[in-house]
């Protein structure tokens, strides 16, 4: 199925992000790796900031529509820093209970419990 | 091009962009390879008479060119081997994920004006950024190893790529400052001229952080004194023990392109691009200052101009290699965090205040300042044409309706 | 737009912006910046490394409490009625970024407030040292700038930043006892489902901003009603559905409520008991700040001409049914678990975290009845959002000194368990008598603080009801609130049991714990506010009446 | 004779208007939501790592095609480049033989996976229902510079006509730009605190606390497979 010419809307691209954002969710029910979950974390911020980038596009934006214009890009962008920086202590909470328990497996985080 | 060959030709838009696509593709995988056995060769005889010997004499002549292409042949017939417990996928993944970003990075890379594969308006950023990519190959092939050295090869490469990229980062952006746009051909362009509009001459600030842009990409590209991930006294040959073959040599040939990359990026921010130290073209009247009007002649004369340039770059790299000891790890971050990265914020924040308080320079000349660039987008809404020389994947409308015209 | 594009014009006229209307605004959370930094400064500096980062925290702490008090007298009338205009002095600052009125005021005063008192805390049960003085108290002051932004947040990137800015460096407080296991368990649960609830808020933002074509969150009311006047077709209303849920994800994560609240308790468990009211009370705060700015932007109708309220309003109606709805059951939901769940621990940390969860929910009650009353009766909403921000104030001095007794006792008895503190009445019974007060008052008894606090959040709910509003459910809010309170009573009175009726067990190894001393003064700080709002609690009431006036 | 040749190449190849911008989008796309659902079918960690570059490498393609380069550049750098980076690196520090493939149970795969079904449907349900979103693209645009973006971080909003609604003035983007470097600051001390290995030399009253620590951690885990997942089942 080849999309015709300047087909490309921005449904296309919410797809793609629903799909990432989905991978994303299932990722971090199903993985028992530590930082299997945090892959997943990514996963879903990228397909929210997919969904940002298409808002904003003006190659995608047509007539008569609400766009975002510039604030999907800035958003897109910030939302990639505040990433950084989770996944950074994301990290180091993640080699920091490898250190405590020998594991990074989620399901041995079982210490705390009611 | 594509023009040409839409206009005078009469192919089809499609086919013209395929050609052009296609031309470049060889063009760059030409530069890569071709410079990979040149480069090769040169390091030879650079390491051999820095160590007062001959290096390869037989192959070829008596300077030994042919040895590259020799050694070529015995890596194209030498067995492939792989370790037993390898990831076999990610052990033959690697050299290519390798490779591919040296190769991508190159895409960006403007050999002249006009002359360049796919002109970005985030060029620099987009070449830091490919380049960043090739840590990849490496970590996968360390990984996928199953050997210790390979292993810890790659941890260290990792840790030193991610954070030479800071001080690294730093540096490019200061020409960006300067040219008031991310655009390597717009930078370049803004360096014509004599050769005190290179930006390396700019002011005192540009001077050092050319040095340390140069220090960063030598680290960031592993090599000597910064080469830790295959530091062969202590870890055999680090990342690429276990490859052998034409698996390993495609390594090889991505750190050569990646030196030669680092070296060209470092002529087109900071060494004029293109422009060599006297606008010879200007002066004999060959082109009227506007680069578009420009015959073939000297958009080859600038090719030739930035190869030499990157070239220089490049052999002064071995020179190092061959003339420094190795550093330890810890010197290694050492460098990275406590000079790289504060000097380069110091000569960032000197350079800015240079721009705010003697914008035109100690001596006035015709310089160009961002905010002037950015005036004229202002009330231009886009200082230049959508760029003509228009990149495969991104189509801007008006090539898209091209296409759908010829439909 | 386009005539006078000059750069030296667009500079100037953002310098005039910036440093005119904007940073005299900003001053509480400047110094909390400024503090940050020069806490860092004086690790690296050899000269002033001997001094206290506790110290240092605490000074920048009290300048900014003092311009979060500057900025709040300077709104009007403090103790009478306010002579605000409407919408609370609403200043929009930063280019609409930020939202400066009379609630951003006062919850800032209660996070300085709560700060101060938290860094003496801190100080005086020893968690950071000289190692690490630094380092904890960047990361505290660090999240509670995020929290200033959570309070005064205007625009949809803010809203997520704010709650990034507030979240992550918490992960880290939470696992600050590194070398414990419980603690890196704590913090690893902590920073992954935040993390998660972070990223579906995002998606959920991206689809809301992505049908309204806005961020600025005064403009979402206005493009709501447009595409649900427009017929609101069901593809649009389902993408708004289902954008609002995943922002309540996410906003129901940082109060901990109900399906989204199972990292509470454990974090608690696993952290530091001062991290702990850290995260019930500032933490809390800015979460209902944040819930309130973000729901009120979507129900009410902010910045028209008085003509285009009424239309609007009544377009509105669904959205403010929805969210009403959504907040009212979850806060049900909230508060009857946190009472139930609370009864079976055996920890002391653990119940105090299920007490905060039950404590979100009757927030959220308030907030219901807030948003149910915005469009027909603004008084009652008004009183509303003050019952929502007098609560918010006595639950600092509550849950703070709970908390803190719970700190200053582990240090001599050397645990956390309900069961160590048996028999605590013959030992130390300054501390037994401050603890009664303190979850006499969290149980919501006359005449403590608590009782006034529950006391304006069920008339509100009352309110609600007389003016018609959602009837049904406020009645429901108000039956359960009601039942939960009494449910409440059991567990909190069990504690007291431990701590009176218990044999003291033979092996105890603890010094006592006088009242005379410094932690005992500090107790006793925490908890003589507690009676004295309970018995004159006019002037705090004008002051959260003034914070109310945004709803009205 | 041109255009006989033309006329042959436009009879032997059928897609002679081919469609670059939606042929890359294709290829992109496939790449990006390929390598993310191997994310989620893959044990090896090692493994998911690479889906993931290739996931978030192709999403950055998919940011080039919509004309978004500056954050499509950033995206390669920072996240790609560098978050990335920084992850791998962590697999490498865990990776240890019994770690690297930790597999999920069936019975959680199933349930995920019908989960993640179901919310993908709604997902897509909607995105395609909204009908404003289904239409293409505008065909004029200019060609993207990153001048705006950069004037939008310095506070100043050049680019009133792209928002289409001039009610209010678009707010820049100076405050955010320069308080993310304070939480990025903030959160650096608390990852360095963590990563820290010195270990204190007195212990602080808190830490004699006994009885919320558990038992010495075992070092190997045998009955791997049998408790369902904490995000699953397990949540308490």
């Amino acid at each position: 199925m080849l999309i015709a010419v300047g087909t490309v809307s921005v449904a296309h691209y919410l797809i793609v992000g629903a799909i990432l954002f989905t991978a994303g969710i299932a990722c971090m029910a199903v993985k028992r790796n530590a930082l299997g979950v945090l892959m997943g974390i990514e996963l879903v911020l990228n397909g929210a900031n997919l969904n940002f980038v298409a808002f904003g596009s003006s190659y995608l934006a047509g007539e008569g529509r609400a766009s975002l214009g510039l604030d999907g890009e800035v958003m897109a962008l910030f939302v990639i820093l505040l990433a950084a920086a989770e996944a950074a202590v994301a990290l180091a909470i993640t080699l920091n209970f490898y250190n405590n328990h020998a594991t990074v497996d989620v399901d041995r985080a079982d210490d705390l419990r009611g | 091009m594509a023009e040409f060959l839409i206009e005078t030709i009469g192919l089809p838009s499609w086919l013209a962009w395929t050609a052009v696509a296609a031309v470049a593709a060889f063009l760059i995988l030409n530069v890569i390879a071709g410079g990979a056995l040149v480069f090769i060769w040169a390091e030879r005889k650079i390491a051999a008479r820095i160590q007062d010997r001959l290096g390869p004499t037989r192959t070829g002549g008596r300077f030994g060119w042919l040895q590259s292409l020799a050694d070529g042949i015995k890596l194209l017939a030498k067995e492939d081997l792989m370790p037993d417990g390898a990831d076999g996928m990610l052990f033959r993944l690697a050299p290519y994920v390798s490779f591919c970003a040296s190769f991508c990075a190159f895409i960006a890379l403007p050999f002249a004006f006009d002359v360049v594969g796919l002109r970005l308006n985030v060029g620099v950023f987009f070449v830091v950024a490919v380049l960043g990519l090739e840590v990849f190959g490496v970590i996968l092939a360390g990984y996928a190893s199953a050997s210790k050295w390979s292993l810890f090869g790659a941890m260290r490469e990792a840790a030193q790529v991610v954070s030479y990229e800071v001080p690294l980062g730093m540096c490019v952006v200061v020409p960006v400052m300067l040219a008031g746009s991310m655009d390597l051909v717009t930078i370049a362009e803004k360096q014509a001229g004599w050769l005190t509009n290179w930006y390396i001459f700019h002011d005192p600030f540009t001077f050092v952080i050319f040095w340390v842009y140069y220090t960063c990409a030598v680290a960031s590209v592993n090599r000597a004194p910064f080469d830790l991930a295959e530091a062969e006294s202590e870890l055999v040959a680090g990342f690429h023990t276990e490859y052998s073959g034409l698996r390993w040599s495609f390594f090889f040939m991505a750190e050569y392109g990646s030196m030669f990359l680092v070296s060209a990026l470092a002529a087109v921010l900071f060494l004029g691009g293109w422009n060599g130290p006297v606008p010879i073209a200007s002066l004999l009247g060959w082109s009227d200052g506007s680069s578009l009007s420009a015959p073939y002649a000297v958009r080859l004369l600038g090719c030739a101009n930035l190869m030499g340039k990157a070239t220089a770059g490049v052999l002064v790299m071995m020179w190092i290699r061959w003339t420094l000891p190795r550093l330890r790890i810890d010197q290694v971050m050492t460098t990275c965090l406590k000079y790289c990265t504060p000097i380069a914020a110091l000569m960032f924040a000197g350079v800015m205040l240079w721009q705010l308080f003697l914008p035109g320079g100690l001596v006035p000349g015709s310089r160009h300042q961002a905010a002037a660039v950015r005036e004229a987008w202002l009330e231009g809404r886009g200082d230049r044409v959508p760029s003509t020389n228009v990149p495969l994947g991104v189509v801007p409308a008006t090539s898209r309706q091209v296409v759908g015209v010829s439909q | 737009m386009q005539p006078a594009m000059n750069i030296g014009t667009l500079l100037s006229g953002l310098f005039t912006d910036t440093v005119g209307v904007s940073l005299p605004r900003f001053r509480p959370e400047l110094c909390i910046v400024l503090t940050i930094i020069l806490l860092l400064l004086c690790r690296m500096l050899p000269l002033v490394r001997r001094l206290d980062s506790g110290l240092v925290a605490f000074g920048g702490v009290c300048f900014a409490a003092w311009y979060a008090y500057v900025d709040f007298l300077g709104l009007g009338g403090l103790p009478g009625e306010a002579v605000l205009g409407s919408a609370g002095g609403r200043q929009e600052i930063f280019g609409g970024l930020l939202v400066f009125d009379s609630f951003t005021a006062f919850l800032r005063l209660v996070l300085t407030g709560f700060l101060l008192l938290f860094i003496l805390l801190t100080k005086l049960s020893g968690i950071p040292d000289r190692e690490d003085g630094a380092d904890f108290y960047s990361l505290v002051l660090g999240s509670s700038l995020g929290m200033c932004l959570m309070a005064s947040a205007n625009h949809l990137l803010m809203v997520f930043m704010a709650v990034e800015m507030a979240s992550v460096p918490s992960y880290v407080l939470a696992g600050m006892l590194k070398g414990r296991p419980a603690s890196s368990e704590a913090a690893l649960k902590y920073a992954v489902y935040g993390a998660g609830a972070a990223g579906v808020m995002l998606y959920g933002i991206s689809l809301i901003a992505g049908i309204l074509g806005t961020l600025q969150l005064p403009e979402v009311s206005a493009e709501l009603a447009r595409v649900m006047s427009a017929g609101g077709t069901s593809g649009s209303t389902m993408v708004l559905c289902l954008g609002g849920l995943m922002l309540t994800v996410g906003l129901a994560f940082k109060l901990s409520a109900v399906p989204f609240h199972f990292w509470c308790p454990d974090v608690f468990e696993g952290a530091a008991a001062e991290v702990g009211a850290f995260l019930s009370v500032a933490s809390k705060a800015a979460a209902i700040a944040l819930l309130i700015r973000v729901a009120f932007a979507f129900t009410m109708p902010t910045g028209m001409a008085e003509s285009a309220v009424a239309a609007t309003a009544n377009a509105l109606a669904d959205a403010r049914h929805f969210v009403v709805y959504t907040i009212g059951l979850l806060a049900a939901v909230t508060c009857t678990f946190g009472n139930l769940a609370a009864y079976g621990q055996t920890n002391m940390k653990r119940l105090l975290a299920y007490s905060t969860i039950a404590h979100a929910g009757y927030l959220m009650m308030a907030v219901a009845a807030a948003i149910a009353m915005l469009a027909t009766t603004p008084a009652g909403a008004r009183d509303a959002v003050t019952a929502v921000a007098f609560y918010l104030a006595t639950y600092l001095f509550m849950n703070l000194g709970a908390f803190g007794i719970v700190a200053l006792l582990r240090n001599r008895l050397r645990s956390e368990e309900i069961a160590a503190y048996a028999g605590l009445i013959r030992t130390s019974p300054g501390v037994v008598v401050a603890m009664a007060v303190v979850l006499v008052s969290l149980i919501g008894l006359p005449p403590l603080a608590g009782f006034v606090a529950k006391f304006l959040v069920f008339s509100s709910l009352v309110d609600a009801m007389m003016a018609g509003a959602e009837r049904s459910l406020m009645l429901a809010l108000l039956v359960i609130g009601g039942v939960n309170t009494v449910i409440s009573l059991f567990y909190y009175l069990r504690v007291l049991k431990v701590m009176t009726f218990d044999p003291l067990p033979e092996d105890r190894v603890s010094e006592p714990f006088p009242l005379v001393s410094f932690s005992g003064a500090m107790v006793t700080g925490l908890v003589v506010p507690v009676v004295i709002l309970g018995v004159f609690w006019s002037g705090l009431y004008a002051a959260a009446r003034l914070a109310g006036v945004i709803a009205s | 004779m041109t255009e006989c040749l033309l006329a042959a190449t436009t009879w032997l190849l059928p897609f002679a208007a081919i469609d670059w911008h939606g042929l890359f989008f294709l290829l992109f796309a496939a790449i990006a939501c390929g390598a993310a659902i191997m994310v989620v079918l893959t044990d090896n960690v090692v493994r998911m790592a690479l889906h993931l570059v290739l996931s978030l490498g192709a999403t950055a393609g998919l940011f080039f095609l919509a004309g978004s380069e500056f954050v499509g550049a950033m995206q390669l750098m920072i996240y790609v480049g560098g978050t990335l980076v920084l992850l791998v690196f962590g697999v490498m520090l865990t990776a240890q033989t019994q770690l690297v493939s930790l597999r999920t149970p069936a019975a959680d795969r199933v349930l995920a996976g019908i989960l993640a079904a179901a919310l993908f449907a709604v997902l897509v349900q909607s995105a395609v229902s909204v009908e404003a979103w289904r239409r293409p693209g505008r065909a004029e645009v200019s060609a993207p510079t990153a001048t705006p973006l950069g004037m939008a971080l310095l506070g100043v909003r050049v680019d009133g006509d792209a928002a289409g609604h001039e009610s209010r003035p678009l707010s820049g983007y100076l405050l955010p730009f320069e308080i993310v470097s304070v939480h990025l600051l903030v959160v650096l001390i608390g990852a360095a605190y963590l990563a820290r290995a010195k270990r204190r030399r007195t212990p602080r009253a808190v830490e004699l606390v006994a009885s919320v620590d558990p038992p010495p951690p075992v070092q190997t885990r045998s009955e791997a497979g049998e408790s369902a997942s904490v995000l699953v089942g397990g949540g308490r």
